[in-house]
């Protein structure tokens, strides 16, 4: 028995941490005391945190025989975690505010701009292309749709990428309100809108998801799985005969599916991919770059989207009121209900609730398309 | 203007046009979806009452549901005097939207 | 940037999608519609049908990158579904009506010959053994059984095979009357039977499961798989110790694996597959082919077991009731009330119920047996 | 007779003379299995008295699991006057005998 | 058609099937029995002694095609179940009573010395290394990290030792009052503790789990992944703001990974393993020395907690009772109940649950360490 | 002595000696951990009350929970006259534990 031999071993813990895991620790801890203390997405942000802790204590997803690589690769890597917890979302949205005024749909395309002004600066500051695109799926403000994406075109940035997209979403409550004020004027908000809904049969309720799926599989195949689970989600919620499925989508498959991505998404968050890389002795700038870009995303697709909703409000003779075009950038369903609220605050009897899901649940699907139109493109020029 | 620029500006172009391309033909579809089963309401009617909003109760449903959420935003006003427009999380408030629509409805259909 | 290159890229989803596929989103239309409007098995036609629809969208178990792939590979070619459901199958199963009249168990080897009458009809319309026998499988009337087999011997009729036992299951009500009619006359059908059983103790209810599971292994290690996780869900359940686990057993397992499952089986159902092979030239009649020899299983399953009850009837002295041989074919628990409805529409007094449901569980575990037999002779000879 | 036929057939003999071979045999093991423990009852009443069908209220329960199979079969018929015998799913029915089938013993020895 | 070639296939069951596997297949009733009857331990003896019988029926994880090997790639090889059942088991613990007396925590470094205990007489029976650290686990009493640390040293040794480790967990109540008797003194027993505990903040009860982590991760690599998920579970619990995670973990996932946990060891303990090996011609006694050392693991534990806690009540002048000595051992919380219990025995009016649950936590922790110090170890010197 | 005996011994000692140096690092951690928030105790107190046991209820608590704890044993000690100390499984155990813990401290500040 030889302690020389030994003794590195039983210290290989401490031999491997370096101060940039030493930060990077301090940045889990951030993001879980978000999580805890903030309430900022903690389905997702407690487990990045914990992910992020263990990346960097040994336990990354680049450790060949880390348990976290498994999870990441039976999950991530197979692109499953992200259609699994859509397969729940999907159980969870309710079209009918939708169906019930579909000019609504229109507002779901222009709140994606906000994907492509990114795209546009982050080569500008030049990022390649496969990561411009990436850091872009940020303005898709849906989770599973900036990590699909990401996970098949620049999988290095998905830690970066998921922590922004999810922590800005959280913090909708606050970038959204000054711009809507600064966009719109009191008259405009002050806009009420007649709730004459048509009435939606359940026959329609029920293939709309069906008919969704092959349209946006034949023009937009990159965001067919999305889109295909996503439906099939809410097909298992409006068909109403298969209960034990819908509840299974709705429970046991979104939360084993979150908490893993979400541990598997930190464990990608290593000090080396971060910080400093001593290998090649590079500081890691593009993490701070990619959260900058993430914001100025957010910013981008809320001012897209209260311009579309502007031309509807004038095109429509007045009858439309511009903040429900912020709701079309997706952030279901935070977005539709911070719209209403500040049309309230203007006119305590305006209710434009109904109105606000719509384009909501409008910007859920533009963000998928916009996403699978993206990667579509890009592939073939990569 | 480097050719990655420009590249950035030309996928631009074509992924706002695809996604508005794509959105414009859900409105068409939306339009046609939801007019269609007006002759199939009838057979709906009797196979699967439950979910579908009927006509006649549905502006007072509306009413209801305006009162409702008047009432909850109301609720939180109070709260937020001593804290700020709670962020709440995607998921939990997916859900709690879920229950919340039920509970309109519920209320309004009491009535 | 070169449109050229990207055009064929973006309307690849139009490309790939010819009149065969719009065809079979036509069949996964059908199928969603028996599923939510006639509620004919929801739980599996319902993913079946979508999946149909998906895997002629581009995403089906044959495309590299697929995630129904992923899903197809982790299940069903890895037999672990079937055996998952049956776990579930089995905490739900209660052996108690036939322990306590052990001689019900005849009934359930002879509703097992339309396997066989099946398998003679396919070989003489020209299958090979292996697709023959596969086809057989749907006369075992137990969903599970039929996708495990025919998995193992000829996956590529995984699609028309289990959408044959599922639908046909759900048309149990339909099919078996007109035939239980036709070959019962009226006085057997108004046969009553006595039920005396004998008291049935836990240890028995205990000890049931597992000794089953030796027999069957011994002479039929095909059955093998099947037949021990039959058992195991069912030991959990009377176990009575271990609620947890029976809890997990009859929900999230059986769950998460019923709908995977059924995605993963429709993901099968391709065009080239099921109507027109372009790269062959060739008609594939075969799956019309399929669906009619199913139902003739069902119809031979439901005589012989008829026949077998009259000769039970004959042997008895007349005081067994022959339409309880309906129950032998398995289709648990639907067969067994059904012959207990046709026991009571002809007198309004006679409740037979608790003899039907000893024979349908009889049926359950000599359908499993068979589908083992028929696996293990097969097996060797191709 | 082509020689796939003449397998066919071979595989049919064989076939249903072990699955008929295993089903006696599964007669013979149920009838030992539940002859054996009228010895070992005693101990297993003191542990686990619950599930097991005490034999003096077995034919009262019966009769009671009859009158309820009656009454939900008479049931049915009602619901049938629009609609056919209701092809329920294989899972969910499952899962509603059970259900139906505690309720029944729970009446029975509710009396 | 030649029989001669179908009739081995069929008779496959039996040819196999040889007095070794009979043996087992009674070892397998017997531990059903054990957990059924005595209900020791249900929720794993169960799914074992199932797996102990189909393993000898031609479906053990050595099988080529078998399901059980599926699973115990999936679970085992990868060391993902253990992990998995721990983040339910954090969640389920309470580490307040430890916290608010955290000198307590002390009682639970003593409580292992039956691993090394076990070890050196290991070694002294001729076992090699990587056997006799793994059977020294089972004296870390803690199913999970005795289950991990196995597979990484010596997987052919899973069956014995988590059969071992669980079967005398389970008989903890039968094991330790004789031990405590002898070794302590009325006068000792009678010892009443003040439970006065310092305030437990909330921020304390979720930084624990964060803060134990990194300094596990630290000096302990080994316990690493072992000492995280047991950590992440009980954050998931304790933060408060994630309670679907938290339920998930407390249900679905620990759930199904014990269920097939048990069943995958089951299913390594076939006969050639266990009994005879008829390819070596030996006889396999290792299984009845790993039972023995297993017991003897299980007394040197006690022994040895003990022996501190009279030490610490020496330290302390009298005022700690040396019973809670026993409850560092781990076997969390059968130990904890335990030692209040024998207290209570020798004085109605004496309670010290509160400072038991808290060296009862304490010895978890220390089991963790403990196998993943040994882990580490061992590794460099195999 | 062999030299794996010897190795074993070795073992031994580095594996007591590294739990009890980690254990021990546990003790202070833990003693820090649990001074520390003294300080951010008022903020915790705002928004999480829920959890945390109030220093000055905790005597009495203690109290309570070892009445509660006395019930139990006692109890426990009736059913033991026919059969000895329910082994009880850990995962169901350390559930039921969570569970009487909770209900202890319900009881505890019901009164
Ligand atoms: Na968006
Ligand atoms: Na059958
Ligand atoms: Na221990």
């Amino acid at each position: 028995m030889n302690l020389a031999e030994i003794l590195p071993q039983l210290l290989a813990g401490f031999m491997a941490f370096g101060w940039g895991n030493a930060f990077m620790l301090l940045v889990g801890g951030v993001l879980i005391y978000l999580a805890v203390a903030k309430e900022y997405e903690p389905v997702l942000l407690l487990p990045i945190g914990f992910g992020c802790i263990l990346a960097n204590l040994g336990m990354s997803v680049y450790e060949e025989h880390s348990f976290l690589k498994v999870i990441y690769d039976a999950g991530i890597k197979s692109e499953l975690f992200p259609l699994l917890i859509f397969i729940g979302v999907g159980a969870m949205i309710d079209f009918r505010p939708l169906l019930a005024q579909p000019r609504m749909v229109l507002l779901g395309a222009a709140g994606q701009f906000g994907i492509f002004g990114t795209l546009i600066l982050a080569t500008w500051l030049g990022f390649p292309l496969n990561e411009a695109a990436s850091i872009g799926t940020i303005g898709a403000i849906d989770g599973p749709t900036a990590i699909f994406v990401t996970s098949k075109l620049a999988p290095e940035l998905l830690g970066p990428i998921a922590v922004a997209a999810y922590s800005y979403m959280s913090l909708i409550p606050i970038i959204q309100p000054p711009i809507m004020r600064l966009m719109t004027t009191r008259k405009e908000r002050l806009i009420r809108m007649e709730y004459a809904p048509r009435p939606v049969s359940q026959t329609t309720v029920v293939a709309f998801p069906v008919v969704v799926t092959v349209i946006v599989s034949l023009i937009a195949p990159g965001a067919a799985p999305l889109m295909a689970t996503l439906m099939l989600g809410n097909l298992l919620k409006e068909s109403g005969v298969v209960e034990r499925l819908n509840k299974a989508a709705q429970n046991e498959i979104i939360n084993i599916a979150t908490l893993f991505l979400g541990l598997a998404i930190g464990a990608t968050m290593t000090a080396d991919k971060f910080i400093f890389d001593p290998v090649t002795g590079e500081w890691q700038f593009r993490t701070l770059l990619v959260l900058g870009l993430g914001l100025l995303a957010f910013i981008m697709d809320t001012v897209a989207g209260l311009l579309f909703g502007k031309l509807m409000s004038f095109l429509s003779g007045g009858k439309i009121n511009p903040l429900i075009g912020a709701c079309g950038i997706s952030a279901f369903p935070m977005a539709g209900r911070l719209s209403a609220k500040m049309a309230q605050e203007e006119d305590f009897d305006n209710f434009i609730l109904m109105h606000a899901m719509g384009a909501n649940t409008a910007g859920q699907l533009g963000s998928v398309i916009a996403g699978g139109v993206l990667l579509a493109i890009v592939s073939t020029m990569i | 203007m480097s050719e990655l620029f420009s590249q950035a500006l030309w996928i631009t172009l074509l992924g706002m046009g695809l996604t508005f391309a794509a959105i414009v033909l859900f409105w068409g579809m939306m339009a046609l979806i939801t007019a269609i089963p007006v002759g199939a309401e009838k057979e709906a009617a009797e196979t699967a009452p439950r979910d579908s909003i009927p006509t006649q109760a549905a502006a007072q449903k509306a009413k209801a549901a305006a009162l409702a959420v008047a009432l909850a935003l109301a609720e939180q006003e109070q709260q937020q005097v001593a804290y700020f427009p709670m962020p709440e999380t995607a998921f939990v408030s997916a859900w709690q939207l879920g229950m919340r629509t039920r509970q309109m409805y519920q209320k309004g259909s009491g009535r």
